[in-house]
């Protein structure tokens, strides 16, 4: 288990104030000016070899990303920080913001600074108000103190940091779709190419990253590349922040090492799977994107990118879905289905309509209203819409269902005959 | 230059193309839907998709830019199956109602769905249904037909500058609409109707009337304005029933105005069907040769310098050479072709001409329109300067009354001072003119109408030589015509001939006998008590004032040279046949000369065109822009302070045929209330 | 109902919100003004009563510089935009799998009764109107609502009735976890950051 | 066995044979109907005089969609269509010219929504020919008369479409 000393995000429940003086008192812009003028290539490369990879979900190496911003132009660059966290299941970032909001102030300014941007955009998701309020605050607490602005926090390098709140909608969490929200536009995702690093908010380039790959770099850089990579498998090294939600004892946000076994975390720190391990059903790993695993592949699997990829799932955002025996899974995808295609935006054919459909059909399956053959037929259309958008919207809304397909047919087959028994009493 | 393969075949493209772009130069078909390639890529539909080696999901080939050494894949089964899955979504909430669509047998999506769908359905659950929109008089809608492509939406606001559509809601509750429920103002939108893929947006006047495939189609030439727009006439019959736009990347690109597309309605009504002749100052029915016997005795009696001929703006060149011999075998050299009065220099023929072409608009990268509303006076020249606009470096700066345009511009003062303004450096455009490497200057025809407008032709001519303008290489002097016969009546010299009067002598009461062909747009009380002779399709103010009718074919229904205001000849087809006893024109006079015993020297088409070519030859160049010469062209003369006025009040009303249509009756009332709004 | 309530024919931003709105458009490049469409028709619709009338949209349209139609497909594109009016307390019941995992139905169902309305109803004296809603991200805190800005965490049919009289009578409820948990903290005391807590 | 030929010949055998088999026919059961008091059996696909048929509750079925029309070989149909007073789409005018028909049933099977059939009737024998110049009402009147006999015919073929 990871120990207190080695966790980054220290007022993750809010025991400590969120203001600048209590938030120096656990560290934070703790020499900051001077992790910045060991210059853009340390930087870089210090988060490179810390093996921090992008929280948000897909997990591109963060140093890596950094990279890609070409050499400064006459085109300002932007930070983005998408704090657009609407992952059924994922809460972690709202911790941050309402809590910790100066961790990620100063990593947006070592982050825009790795970058060279001067200007840093926060986009929080507009359910959270009160969140928005604390992080503005702090904004102004930190323009007070000169922590941003000119000179900030006396590196040498200017950073304006904006707060721009959303107004309900999933698929902003998408980083074209946010930049096309920022721009004032409906948050469609657009076209790659060109990638945001060419041509981002407002044709700029621009990078973009989630609000705990942000917070966590300030101390990474503080305590070097070699203590963060330390935690976890090659590849999946780190520390990093799990919800765990659904059917257990205590359902908690805990910040735990990379490669922690699955029944680890749960027991350790969510008091347990509801009535027992045994009495588990299945558990989202990721936030809702995620396909589902039954309990045997539960038992030993571990929460990193690569461990889950291997059983067909992923890590996504670590907001971990359990779901105990009690749990009529076929309903608790549909529903999943359901929030996918009340947040489709619409644009791309597959997702638009076949997202509905198949929210229609998992409906009737609830009921066992349905034909055996259309759980093939929707496994069918799931193959219909993935990998045929332009976002990755569209393959996050069937993979659920492609999960449940995969580990619960039997289940399905059994609704649907019990509904045609009852059918054919009636 | 990108190199890439394309199912086996490689291709060299220009930089900057898209997959989609060079399977179609290859002529390989690559389905779509939302791609247009006049309008911005959304790579929305993603019935494009094709298989890129390398890549891992399958690619919209027209969002795709073509990079060196791509081998791409069109037909694979990958492709094949992304294609169906593609297909079989967009259909399930497409209605199965073919058979009332306007669109069945020419919709694209019918064609895609036989050629890349599957045979039979498994949707089973219910369609959506998307409630009507409001669109105006000219657009029928069917929204649960739309498949959200968003053609519309970028239409209108990418070509039309008029942002008025949108992607209402999100997901599949996503509607395209105006949120509020008015008509569309844009003067193009009939275009909707051509670029919607499907059903969802069709032709509200010509709705449930025909099915595509029981139409004539003639490809022919539009006359409402000076354009020479590329128009098809579709019919059922002898109605027309559609007028579509065709493809002519010189002068109209795809599109066509409202006006050209919808005022067809006006070729039914209050049409001139048989001859007509005044008795006790009513006008009864007559037959040819009673009208001829009228006309012929009276002209004997008057003096040939009393007699004239005033040609319309609708007329083809035919009819005004036959008229013009006519007048001459009379002895008279009062006519004129201007019927709006101008009476500036035309020594040379690039004094009245569009020089640099509608297609030299996107080579220019500063426009001056003076006295000219180019969205009202030719809607598709003016869609061309947005189209330069939008794609940046150019800037448009108007001498004119402020109206809105669809983009911005400069405004140099609404009066003729701005011209000096910007001869003498006193305007900041002048500095953008000073550094313009292909200067434009639009010289609106309306404004030479004016008492000064001789003397506003040569300061403008002036004002182009002053910024370089006219070169060997580039001729930015443009007068812009807005009348379909003007610069063919001017190339066949329709004009006072020596001794000779126009149309502002005509019309101040010298005549003693007005020959009217198709003119309409004049006072007509001006005429005194001349005995007007009407030749024309129309009952409209020059046959209310007639003594003598004479029953004309309207443009579908003749063939017939125009000449547009670029100066390229292009060739009308007859389409339908002129209603009752009405002949076309040219047929009339020389039936008449016959009469009158000075029979005209032809009696086909041919043998008229041939003569009227040796007369005019640059009518012969058809579908070609000749070059002119440059001469230091103008009258000399005061310049007054008068603001321009707007030469057409009413866009939708401008000439008898559009006049007598109820559609543009709807559109004056509907539209141009939200057009004054606007401005 | 009020859905009735006429749109109204004219709207500008009282003093303190065009200050406010003049703030949030400096945020942005010049010439980005679009940029700040989300944050200004907020600040309209809290001013309209949580809706957003025509002419508000049209306003900010203006102000913005933007096509009207741009801020329309902006106000229905994103869901916390209100096109028709809602009640003073606009009650939104997070449904999504983790929250129905925790009970959520039952929440609703104490809303329902408890209010006397169907979803997506307002109550009679324009005081409540009832959503369901997509993930909030509480999840860690379901089953949860959120009533106008404040989200109500780890609910249970009675606290949910609770928090429901307290509106009515005009109070306002402690918002946050209705269990007296800190944050996403274990219920039972959290198993890391020890001594902090 | 070439001598019993002519004696076959002699006594006309093939002849007596022939009558014999014709007068066998004398009693069995006749083939030939007493019509018009007999009629004989009609296939449910039998085309005959062509009908418009109507939805129950009365409203034309006919859409104007011009598919019969279009595919008629005979170039026998004549349809023109526009919006009825409600907006939806409906023919002004169904013409038939019965003298041009050839009853190929390629109307009944281009037709979306069952309106033309051809239905049962086929005694419609005119004296003018003028009377063979089937209009819309004639046809939707032909539908009224004849519904229930149509809709059992195609009820009865259903199964095998």
């Amino acid at each position: 288990m990871l120990e207190d000393k080695d966790r980054i995000f220290t007022n993750l429940y809010g025991f400590e104030g969120w203001n600048l003086a209590a938030a120096r008192r656990r560290g934070v812009w703790d020499n900051t000016a001077e992790i910045i003028k060991k210059g853009q290539a340390w930087v870089i490369e210090e988060t490179k070899n810390s093996g921090l990879r992008g929280r948000g979900g897909a997990g591109f190496p963060t140093g890596m990303k950094w990279s890609f911003m070409p050499k400064p132009s006459d085109k300002p660059h932007y930070l983005l920080v998408n704090a657009d966290e609407s992952e059924p299941g994922t809460c972690k970032d709202r911790d941050i913001l309402r809590y910790d909001p100066h961790r990620l102030l100063e990593g947006a300014l070592i982050a825009a600074f790795a970058i060279q941007a001067h200007t840093v955009y926060i986009y929080i998701r507009g359910e959270f108000y009160n969140e928005a309020s604390n992080v503005q605050l702090a904004i102004d607490e930190a323009y007070a103190y000169g922590l941003l602005g000119r000179n900030a926090a006396g590196s040498g390098w200017d950073c304006d940091v904006y707060l721009h709140r959303g107004a309900g909608a999933y698929v902003c969490g998408e980083e074209t779709a946010l930049m096309e929200s920022i721009e004032g536009k409906k948050g469609q995702p657009r076209n790659k190419p060109p990638f945001p690093a060419g041509a981002g908010l407002y044709s700029c380039p621009t990078t973009i990253n989630n609000v705990e790959t942000i917070a966590s770099v300030p101390e990474i850089l503080r305590r070097g590349a070699g203590w963060f990579s330390s935690f976890g498998r090659p590849k999946n090294s780190g520390t990093k922040l799990f919800c765990i939600s659904g059917h257990v004892n205590q359902p908690c946000n805990v910040e735990e090492a990379m490669s922690i076994p699955l029944k680890e975390l749960i027991e350790k720190h969510a008091g347990g799977v509801r009535g027992g391990w045994d009495n588990l059903l299945a558990v989202i790993p990721g936030g809702s994107s995620t396909p589902v695993l039954p309990k045997d592949i539960c038992d030993t699997v571990l929460m990193d990118f690569d461990a889950l990829r291997d059983v067909k799932s992923g890590l996504g955002t670590a907001g971990v879905i359990v779901m105990d025996q009690s749990t009529d899974i076929i309903y608790a995808i549909a529903r999943l289905s359901g929030f996918y295609k009340h947040e489709s935006c619409g644009q791309c054919t597959p997702c638009r309509e076949g997202v509905a459909w198949l929210w229609r059909m998992m409906m009737r399956m609830v009921k066992g209203d349905a034909t055996v053959e259309e759980i093939d037929q929707m496994m069918d259309i799931t193959k219909e819409i993935e990998g045929h958008t332009i976002c990755a919207f569209g393959d996050g809304a069937v993979w659920p269902v492609q999960g449940l397909i995969r580990h619960f047919k039997p289940q399905m087959i059994e609704r649907i005959e019990k509904y045609r028994k009852q059918a054919r009493v009636a | 230059m990108p190199k890439l393969t394309i199912n086996g075949i490689e291709v060299e493209v220009a930089q900057g193309t898209s997959v989609l772009q060079a399977c179609e130069q290859l002529e390989i078909e690559v389905p779509h839907f939302c791609y247009h390639d006049r309008l911005s890529v959304p790579a929305s539909c993603r019935m494009c998709l094709v298989e890129i080696e390398k890549m891992p999901k399958p690619v919209a080939s027209c969002a795709q830019p073509c990079a060196d050494g791509m081998v791409v894949h069109t037909d694979s089964a990958v492709v094949k199956k992304a294609r169906k899955g593609v297909m079989e979504l967009l259909l399930i909430n497409h209605p199965l109602d073919c058979p009332i669509c306007d669109q069945g047998g020419e919709c694209d999506l019918q064609d895609q769905a036989v050629a890349y769908g599957c045979g039979c359905g498994r949707h089973h659950e219910n369609k959506r249904i998307v409630g009507e929109k409001e669109l105006g008089p000219l657009i029928k809608t069917a929204m649960t037909r739309c498949i959200q492509c968003t053609r519309c939406v970028r239409f209108v606001d990418e070509i039309c500058g008029t942002p008025e559509l949108g992607g209402l809601y999100r997901g599949e509750k996503m509607e395209i609409g105006t949120y509020v429920a008015r008509a569309l103002s844009s003067e193009m939108s009939g275009n909707l109707i051509d670029i919607c893929p499907v059903g969802a947006l069709t032709n509200k006047p010509a709705a449930f009337t025909a099915r595509s495939w029981e139409l004539q189609k003639t490809e022919t030439i539009d006359v409402f304005d000076a354009i020479g727009c590329n128009i098809r006439v579709d019919m059922r019959g002898n109605d027309v029933v559609r007028v579509l736009p065709r493809l002519n990347e010189d002068i109209n690109e795809e599109w066509i105005n409202d006006k050209s597309r919808f005022a067809i309605d006006g070729l039914k009504r209050q049409r001139l069907d048989r001859p007509y002749v005044r008795r006790d100052g009513k006008l009864v029915p007559a037959s040819w040769n009673e009208a001829f016997a009228v006309i012929a005795e009276k002209l004997r009696g008057i003096a040939p310098n009393r007699i004239a001929a005033l040609a319309g703006d609708l007329v083809d060149c035919e009819a005004m050479f036959a008229l013009k011999s006519l007048v001459a075998a009379l002895g008279s050299p009062n006519l004129d072709c201007r019927q709006d009065g101008a009476n500036y220099d035309v020594s040379t023929r690039a004094a009245s001409i569009m020089n640099s072409g509608i297609a030299g608009i996107e080579e220019s990268d500063a426009i001056v329109l003076i006295g000219t509303n180019p969205r009202h006076e030719g809607t598709l020249v003016n869609a061309r300067i947005r189209k330069r606009w939008l794609r940046g470096g150019c800037r448009v700066g108007v001498i004119g009354a402020t109206v809105d345009l669809g983009y911005p511009y400069q405004s140099i003062g609404t009066t003729p001072q701005g011209i000096a303004d910007l001869m003498f450096g006193k305007h900041a455009f002048a500095a953008i003119l000073k550094n313009a490497k292909k200067p434009m200057f639009i010289l609106g025809a309306g404004a030479l109408a004016r008492e000064d407008g001789a003397a506003l032709h040569r300061v403008v001519r002036e004002l182009a030589e002053h910024f370089n303008a006219v070169r060997e290489d580039w001729n930015g002097f443009n007068v812009f015509q807005h009348a379909a016969s003007r610069i063919g009546g001017l190339d066949l010299d329709f004009l006072p001939q020596i001794g000779g009067q126009g149309t502002r002598a005509i019309l101040g009461g010298a005549m003693e006998a007005v020959w009217l062909l198709g003119a309409d747009e004049i006072d007509v009380t001006k005429l005194g008590n001349a005995f007007v002779v009407y030749q024309g399709h129309h009952g409209d103010v020059g046959a209310h004032r007639a003594d003598v009718i004479l029953p004309g074919a309207a443009y579908t229904e003749k063939t017939g040279i125009y000449v547009n205001t670029e100066g390229r000849p292009q060739v009308a087809l007859q389409a339908t046949f002129p209603p009752g006893e009405a002949r076309e024109d040219w047929k009339i006079i020389r039936a008449f000369s016959e009469v009158y015993g000075e029979a005209l020297p032809y009696d086909t088409l041919d043998t008229l065109r041939t003569k009227m070519f040796e007369s005019a030859p640059v009518l012969a160049n058809i579908g070609h822009c000749e070059k002119s010469g440059w001469s230091a062209f103008g009258f000399t003369g005061e310049v007054s302070a008068q603001p321009f006025a707007p030469v057409i009040e009413n866009f939708y009303m401008t000439d008898p045929i559009s006049r007598a249509s109820a559609t543009m009756a709807k559109c004056s009332d509907e539209i141009l209330p939200l057009w004054e709004a606007a401005e | 109902m009020n859905d009735a309530k006429p749109q109204p024919a004219l709207f500008s931003f009282s003093p303190d919100n065009l200050a406010r709105a003049e703030k949030i458009v400096g945020k942005y490049p010049a010439g980005r003004q679009a940029s700040a469409v989300i944050p200004l028709l907020d600040i309209a619709q809290r001013q309209s009563g949580n809706w957003l009338p025509q002419a508000a949209m049209d306003y900010v349209a203006a102000m913005l510089e933007m096509p009207p139609i741009r801020v329309y497909e902006v106000a229905s594109f994103y869901t916390m935009f209100n096109l028709k009016p809602v009640g003073e307390n606009f009650v939104q019941v997070c449904t999504t799998t983790p929250c129905w995992l925790r009970g959520s139905d039952e929440i609703v169902h104490a809303c329902k009764r408890k209010l006397g309305i169907g979803m997506n109803q307002t109550t009679e004296d324009s005081k409540f109107t009832l959503h369901e809603v997509e993930c909030m991200g509480a999840c860690v805190n379901a089953p949860m609502v959120q009533i106008n800005d404040d989200y109500y965490e780890d609910l249970t049919p009675e606290l949910m009735d609770s928090i429901l009289d307290a509106l009515k009578e005009g109070k306002k409820p402690d918002v946050g976890s209705q269990t007296g948990r800190k944050g996403s903290c274990a219920q039972n005391g959290s198993t890391s950051l020890k001594e902090k807590a | 066995m070439s001598f019993l030929r002519p004696v076959k010949r002699l006594f006309l055998y093939e002849i007596v044979a022939g009558l014999a088999l014709t007068f066998s026919y004398l009693f069995r059961r006749k083939v030939t109907v007493n019509y018009p008091y007999e009629r004989g059996p009609l296939s449910p696909r039998f085309r005959g005089e062509h009908a418009l048929r109507r939805y129950e509750n009365g409203e034309e079925r006919c859409i104007a969609c011009k598919l019969c029309e279009a595919v008629c070989p005979a170039q026998a149909i004549t349809i023109e269509s526009a919006p009825r007073a409600d907006g939806t789409r409906r023919t002004t005018r169904y013409d038939i010219d019965m003298t041009k028909c050839i009853f190929c049933g390629l109307c009944q099977e281009a037709c979306p929504v069952e309106a033309i059939v051809e239905g049962p009737n086929f005694e419609f024998g005119t004296e003018t020919r003028e009377e063979l110049y089937f209009t819309k009402e004639r046809l939707l009147a032909n539908g009224d008369r004849w519904e229930a006999a149509i809709a059992a015919n195609i009820a009865a073929d259903a199964k095998y479409r």
